[in-house]
């Protein structure tokens, strides 16, 4: 009963959406002048990461991967690989958001912009 | 007691450095002790345990007591037993050296910079003894996070190359993470061993290529091979004086490391697309060797000079792998532990001298010699071993690539091989000559030493470096004989 | 206990000048100079008696092999004496006695700087060179070829002023790329034949090396000893390390460096690539022309050149092609020939250079035309140059006779009239360029009043002169004396082919 | 309304999220962009069924964009 | 910008073409594909058995994958004790690019409410102890629902974010300095790395949880064993997090008086 939608979907569609939203993340830390901006970028392609590995561990019409009583044949929960590698992920991008902004403060009050080119300006003066 | 020596060479560290800030608050240096107690407790278990794997086979450690692919699982053969133990005697030596640097003003501080490096240093060693992709990832990001650290305390420009190393080094730690998804959706596990057993049966080829160039490009902008090494000038230049060694020597080449371990032995050298994709890494090293010492030869200032001398270096180790032979293969891990001590070394002396005169830029070297006769000592063994004179480790590794390379017809590779090492010479001999040679510039002391040329916690880690680089030489045979037998089996 | 003795003998060869080295480094400031002086002068008492005792073991024929560590997988450092080896090993230890005193002389006459670095560097030179003899497989044979490169460098850069340090980059330059190629052609041969040991006769076969390939590494390999002996396209490092204090430039051209070139050359071509196989490349003809261009050319130059130091260079240019086209005639006799002239301009070269120092203490003229007259002033000096040059043109009852003869009669052997022309027209030039400062020397037209009164060189200058010429005279004479160098020589030809 | 097609509706909401972040002048708004960014991301997880995840992307989006809106204090509003 | 729009579009159509191409990805949803087939089965099966934890995440997380965990909550303390390593130092005034920032004149001063609403400060430490008493059920619960060691950390760190950026004068529940917090994260590091250890004293592999000393049967050792490392994690998380936050506005509130 999956309609041509949903199989195009399952089958690339969410995949290329997750890499899009990867690529936009990586142009958005290369293109974004401005040093906060490249942050926010550094996150949302985290994001996207977590977002690919969890689609990776979906089964179909599968319930959340808590034991219930009834239930204990494996294709009826969803891969708890996945998830657990993913909240490891998820820490990490905010230990790297936590040392990037404690940079970006330094930079602030040394530089006096977050602009990267005042910043390259600025530091050949120094 | 001896089978836990692999997890407890990185736990160590990893504790000490939890413990030091608790414990600097009740004395100064009783955090930085615990940590010097930790290092040189986990720098003597490698050591054991490398002994442990050269008499009786490789050692695996299943973390949590299950079965191999169910959990997180440590492999120790002679190839990383070697990178560990080197791993943990520079991290020690390192930590020596960061006494100089200390701030004595605030506890923090204090304990906090040797935390940094405590967890840097075990950050690698869990890196060079993982057996799991997945753990690698996180042991990547630990090391990244210090180095962000270590970069972004050396003084504010030092900040700026932290934050655009940051940004790089996150991208290529997605790619990374993007590969073992990959690789982990082909073939359901991630436990290397297991994950190489399914691809060999083969059906996997297009999964794999594509996990294999991401994990390239990660990797490579980890370890700033040639298309990919925009960040490390500048944060080699700009990096807190003490640890400078640690990164430029170690961690660049970790990544490269674990290329070598998913090329050869996870995806192994018949995969369909292998050829091709040595081919191209063969062209990146190829232009990596020439670019890093052809811009090397005009800077003047000393860091920035050994920072692109370490883009060559790394492709040395490149080399190795894009040549496949497993003498190839032995020769660059013979160079990659020699490289380590010699450019480790160098930058010592770097930081030696910026500590002694305050100067990095070569012009005002004038005739340091007399005043630091150890440092001169460390740079002209570095330069020896660079150009690659017999006695230093240097002849001896790239006297194995060289065989590897003629071995598999692939001449080019020692053309190149001989260019860069003259091309090295040029800009060593260049630093020689200003030391031993140019006018004195009557540079005085910046930090009243009190006898002799530096602070005894510099001058150990020099001479350490010093005795490393000849030893190596003379036991290469040793480190090959050792070391051989198990790419045999990997490599062709 | 004599047994294993005498085994280790090549070995303590290269370490007593090491130990001295490392002595007079560490110790050097701390003590008196006369003390320092003393170690560098019982070293070298010291490495006669070692190399003069391994003599009759060799010349009796039973070599000594002394294998210690493997160096390199599937390589040991292996040491061993031969024949060959001997000759240089000799000459290098008997001269090193009489340039020390003679640079003890030199250095205090003249007060130079850093003399401690100077006789460190100046052993260490030694102990390479040693090794360089002592070598029984290419491995360890590179290993001291760049020690000695990297030994001579503070030697040629002496004076540290900017002259110096260029002297010295383009001395590094040469060295060092023919070092890293000749390094590049080892290992194609180990790959190719599996075995890098010195086998007389040499043991690399057409096979090993089919067609172009081997004509490659044939050239790869001696431009190491090509660039070290000076042959003409590359030898413009050595006149422009003139710039070397005289002992300096005596130890360059008469004792290790070009020496080494030379017998590298010789190591190549006779005891690795064998005299078939180069001949059927034809990279013997092709080197025996170079040496005769070069031969013809420097002697030439050296004719021109007004300054005396600059004038001896270009004449070791020449000399030494004698010996690297002595080699490539590939004949028994001619390879003795060349073996001996190793011994004979050794003595004959060294005393020019002598003479050349001691004129520049006494009186600081470095050039000829300045010279006129005197030998008014110091006629054993004049004497002894004199005789060197008449000895290095090939006179009878001179050391360079013997060894010019047996040269074309391996050329007249091998059927080549055209080296013979070349070595006789050679001799010729030989006059020309020596004899005007002889004559130069005793004319008693207008000599300008500083020669007028006696006034000789310091005596610790002059006795080394005078045994250096005694000895080119006695290797003339009685080519066997007491070392029977002579004998080496015709063993070791005999040996290759 | 099977879920796939929610989550295509979800990662397209993000990606336009990403896109507004990029183009923005004004540092405020990007920021707040980015904590719905991180309330859809977190609504994404629920949809592929996965909680802890969810609820650990819901507390530290919270976390980080608490983070960001201090340094913010620090940083002028306007950036080219 | 228009550079950038052009960027974009070659973006969308590369990767579309690049997906065109591969389908090396399983398909979404099947429950055949390899990832499920291999690994995930067993830990699905006997995760009850080994581990007496009904919530899978956390039995892989805390149990079968426990060094991951421990790892993770060392970056967490990496990233604390670098964030506290860079802006520990008091900056040198000398060498600064000072930037006039503009002063909203007539702007109340910052954390004074514009209007009289409900009294903020009592409420707050009403939230405050709300949000505690959840992340104490969070950390308790870890094992049979949602919920672990990171999100009770991470709520721990927001009430105590809750108390001090709504009402700043007032003294919120607990004050830790910068130290002390990053102190306090390398503690619960190590609580976590102790518990590893102390399984290797007696025995067994690192972390595994069999081999713990407490004399108590098989399978309520391993829910200690998962309990003691969550309190590890929980501590570490909340601490980084406060570290970090301290740090940082520590250095806003500096730097702003100043211009």
């Amino acid at each position: 009963m999956m309609t041509g939608i949903e199989q195009f979907l399952a089958d690339k569609g969410i995949y290329y959406l997750t890499f899009l939203l990867l690529s936009f993340g990586v142009y958005g830390i290369i293109a974004c002048k401005n040093y906060m901006k490249k942050l926010i970028c550094m996150n949302i392609m985290q994001v996207a990461a977590i977002v690919f590995f969890l689609s990776l561990g979906q089964k179909k019409g599968a319930t959340i991967p808590v034991l219930i009583e009834g239930l204990t044949n494996a294709d009826s929960y969803i891969n708890p690989l996945t998830h657990a590698l993913m909240l490891t992920a998820i820490v990490v991008s905010l230990g790297t958001t936590g040392v990037g902004l404690a940079l970006l403060t330094r930079i602030r009050e040394k530089f006096g912009s977050v602009e990267e080119d005042d910043i390259i300006r600025r530091q050949n003066k120094l | 007691m001896i089978q836990h020596y692999p997890a407890l060479v990185v736990i160590l560290p990893l504790c000490g450095a939890a413990l030091s800030l608790a414990l600097t608050k009740i004395h100064l240096h009783l955090g930085r002790n615990v940590i010097f107690l930790s290092m040189a407790l986990s720098f003597y278990m490698s050591i054991m345990q490398l002994r442990n794997v050269v008499i009786n086979g490789p050692m695996e450690y299943r973390f949590g007591g299950y079965a191999i692919p169910y959990s997180i699982e440590f492999r120790i053969d002679t190839v990383n037993g070697l990178v560990v133990a080197m791993v943990a005697l520079m991290g020690l030596i390192t930590a020596f050296y960061c006494i100089s640097g200390e701030i004595r003003s605030e506890k923090l501080k204090v304990g906090g910079a040797y935390a940094v490096v405590a967890l840097f240093v075990a950050g690698m060693l869990g890196n060079a003894s993982s057996a799991d992709a997945f753990n690698m990832y996180v042991f990547l990001e630990i090391t990244a996070l210090a180095a962000y650290c270590l970069i972004a305390l050396g003084g504010n420009r030092g900040m700026v190359a932290a934050f655009r190393y940051m940004l790089v080094g996150t991208i290529a730690g997605t790619f990374y993470l993007l590969g073992v998804g990959i690789l982990y959706s082909a073939t359901g596990t991630l436990n290397m061993q297991d994950m190489s057993i399914i691809i060999q049966q083969g059906g996997k080829d297009e999964a794999v290529l594509v996990a294999l160039c991401l994990m390239i490009a990660g990797l490579g902008i980890k370890s700033a091979l040639f298309p990919f090494h925009g960040w490390q000038p500048s944060a080699h230049t700009h990096e807190e004086r003490g640890s400078a060694a640690l990164i430029a020597g170690v961690m660049v080449k970790i990544p490269v490391y674990m290329l070598f371990r998913f090329v050869y032995c996870v995806f192994g050298t018949n995969f369909k697309y292998m050829q091709q994709i040595l081919i191209v890494l063969g062209i990146f090293v190829g232009i990596g060797m020439m670019y890093g010492s052809i811009r090397a030869i005009g800077q003047t200032n000393m860091k920035k000079l050994l920072a692109y001398s370490s883009i060559t270096q790394t492709s040395y180790f490149m080399l190795g792998i894009v040549i496949g032979s497993p003498v190839a293969l032995a020769g660059s891990l013979l160079h990659f532990i020699g490289d380590a001590f010699i450019k480790g070394g160098l930058f010592y002396c770097a930081g030696a001298i910026k500590y002694k005169f305050g100067t990095v830029n070569i012009d005002n070297f004038g005739r340091i010699y007399k005043k630091m006769p150890v440092t001169s000592a460390l740079i002209v063994a570095g330069a020896l071993s660079m150009i690659g004179i017999p006695p230093t480790v240097g002849f001896f590794s790239k006297w194995y690539i060289a065989m590897g390379a003629i071995q598999t017809g692939k001449y080019i590779f020692v053309i190149l091989l001989i260019i860069s090492s003259l091309l090295n010479a040029i800009y060593f001999f260049k630093i020689i000559e200003k030391i031993f040679m140019s006018k004195d510039k009557g540079l005085e002391d910046v930090r009243p030493v009190k006898k002799g040329e530096l602070p005894w916690s510099m001058l150990v880690p020099m001479s350490v470096c010093i005795v490393v680089i000849f030893l190596l030489g003379f036991l290469n045979v040793k480190i090959i004989n050792m070391v051989l037998p198990l790419l045999k089996g990997v490599g062709m | 206990m004599n047994m294993l003795a005498m085994e280790f003998r090549p070995l303590y060869a290269i370490f007593v000048p090491l130990i001295a080295a490392g002595l007079i480094y560490i110790l050097g400031e701390r003590i008196h100079q006369n003390i320092r002086e003393a170690i560098t002068l019982t070293a070298a008492a010291l490495l006669m008696v070692v190399v003069y005792s391994m003599i009759p073991s060799v010349l009796a024929g039973n070599e000594i092999k002394l294998e210690l560590f493997s160096i390199v997988r599937g390589v040991s450092f292996t040491l061993g004496t031969d024949p060959a080896g001997m000759i240089f090993a000799c000459v290098a230890s008997t001269l090193w006695l009489p340039t020390s005193i003679y640079s003890i002389g030199y250095m205090r006459g003249h007060h130079e700087k850093n003399q401690t670095g100077y006789y460190a560097a100046f052993a260490v030179c030694l102990a390479a060179t040693m090794g360089l003899c002592f070598a029984a497989n290419l491995v360890s044979f590179f290993m001291f070829f760049e020690i000695l490169t990297i030994a001579t460098y503070p030697l040629v850069t002496h004076y540290r002023d900017e002259e110096a340090r260029k002297s010295g980059r383009k001395y590094l330059a040469y060295t060092l790329i023919s070092g890293q190629i000749f390094f590049a052609g080892m290992v194609i041969i180990y790959v190719v034949s599996g075995s890098l040991d010195f086998v007389p006769g040499g043991y690399l076969t057409e096979a090993m090396l089919p067609g172009p390939w081997a004509l490659l590494v044939f050239f790869m390999m001696i431009g190491a000893g090509i660039v070290k002996a000076g042959v003409m396209p590359l030898h413009s490092w050595l006149p422009a390390a003139m710039v070397a204090p005289t002992p300096v430039s005596a130890l360059l051209h008469a004792v290790a460096v070009v020496k080494a070139g030379a017998f590298c050359t010789l190591r190549v071509i006779l005891y690795v690539f064998g005299p078939k196989l180069a001949r059927d490349c034809q990279g013997a003809v092709i080197l025996a022309w170079m040496a005769v261009f070069t031969i013809v050319l420097s002697s030439l130059i050296a004719i021109r050149q007004d300054n005396l130091k600059a004038r001896l260079a270009f004449s070791t240019i020449g000399q030494l092609s004698y010996i690297i086209l002595g080699i490539s005639i590939l004949t028994p006799i001619s390879t003795s020939g060349a073996l001996y002239h190793i011994v004979a301009h050794a003595f004959m070269k060294i005393t020019l250079f002598m003479v050349a120092g001691a004129i520049y203490v006494t009186t600081g003229k470095k050039n000829i035309s300045e010279m006129v007259g005197i030998g008014k002033r110091m006629p054993v000096t004049m004497g002894a140059f004199a005789l060197a040059s008449f000895a290095l043109a090939g006179f009878p009852f001179f050391a360079g006779f013997i060894s010019k003869t047996n040269i074309i009669m391996g050329a007249i052997e091998a059927g080549q009239p055209m080296f013979v022309a070349t070595l006789i027209v050679s001799a010729l030039l030989a006059i020309a360029y020596l004899m005007p400062v002889v004559i130069i020397a005793f004319r008693n037209g207008h000599i300008n009043p500083e020669f007028a009164q006696r006034g000789e060189a310091a005596p610790a200058m002059l006795v080394p002169l005078l045994i250096a010429v005694t000895l080119s005279i006695v290797f003339g004479v009685e080519p066997n004396a007491g070392l029977n160098l002579l004998e080496f020589a015709l063993m070791a030809g005999k040996a290759v082919f | 309304m099977s879920p796939l097609i929610i989550e295509a509706i979800l990662l397209l909401a993000l990606i336009a999220i990403t896109l507004a972040v990029i183009f923005n002048r004004d540092l405020l708004i990007v920021i707040i962009t980015y904590c719905a960014f991180s309330f859809i991301a977190m609504f994404l997880y629920i949809v592929m069924s996965s909680p802890d995840v969810a609820f650990t992307e819901a507390v530290i989006g919270v976390i980080s964009t608490i983070y960001f809106i201090i340094t913010l204090r620090k940083i002028d509003r306007r950036c080219k | 910008m228009m550079r950038k729009v052009i960027g974009i579009i070659v973006i969308i159509v590369g990767l579309g073409y690049v997906f065109m191409s591969f389908d090396f990805l399983p398909v979404i949803g099947d429950s055949t594909a390899p990832a499920h087939t291999h690994v995930s089965d067993y830990y699905i099966e006997n995760a009850l058995r080994d581990t007496h934890s009904p919530n899978l995440v956390t039995a892989v997380l805390a149990d079968y994958r426990g060094f991951d965990t421990l790892l993770e909550t060392t970056v967490m303390f990496s990233a604390g004790v670098c964030a506290v390593m860079i802006l520990g130092s008091k900056s040198h005034i000398r060498n600064r690019f000072l930037v006039p920032k503009k002063i909203l004149k007539g702007k109340p001063e910052p954390g004074v409410s514009a209007y009289k609403t409900v009294n903020k400060d009592v409420m707050v430490t009403l939230i405050a102890i709300m949000i505690l008493l959840y992340a104490i059920y969070v950390l308790l619960h870890g094992e049979v629902g949602p919920g672990g060691g990171f999100q009770a950390g991470a709520l721990m760190a927001l009430s105590y974010i809750v108390s001090m950026m709504i009402a700043p004068d007032t003294r919120p529940l607990f004050s830790l300095s910068k130290a002390n917090a990053a102190a306090l994260a390398g503690i619960g590091v190590f609580i976590y790395a102790f518990t590893g250890l102390l399984t290797v004293f007696n025995g067994g592999m690192f972390l595994e949880y069999g081999r713990l000393p407490f004399p108590v049967s098989n399978e309520y050792l391993h829910t200690i064993g998962i309990m003691l490392i969550e309190v590890g994690v929980t501590i570490g998380v909340m601490a980084t997090i406060i570290t970090i936050l301290k740090a940082i506005i520590e250095r806003v509130r500096f730097d702003d008086d100043r211009d």
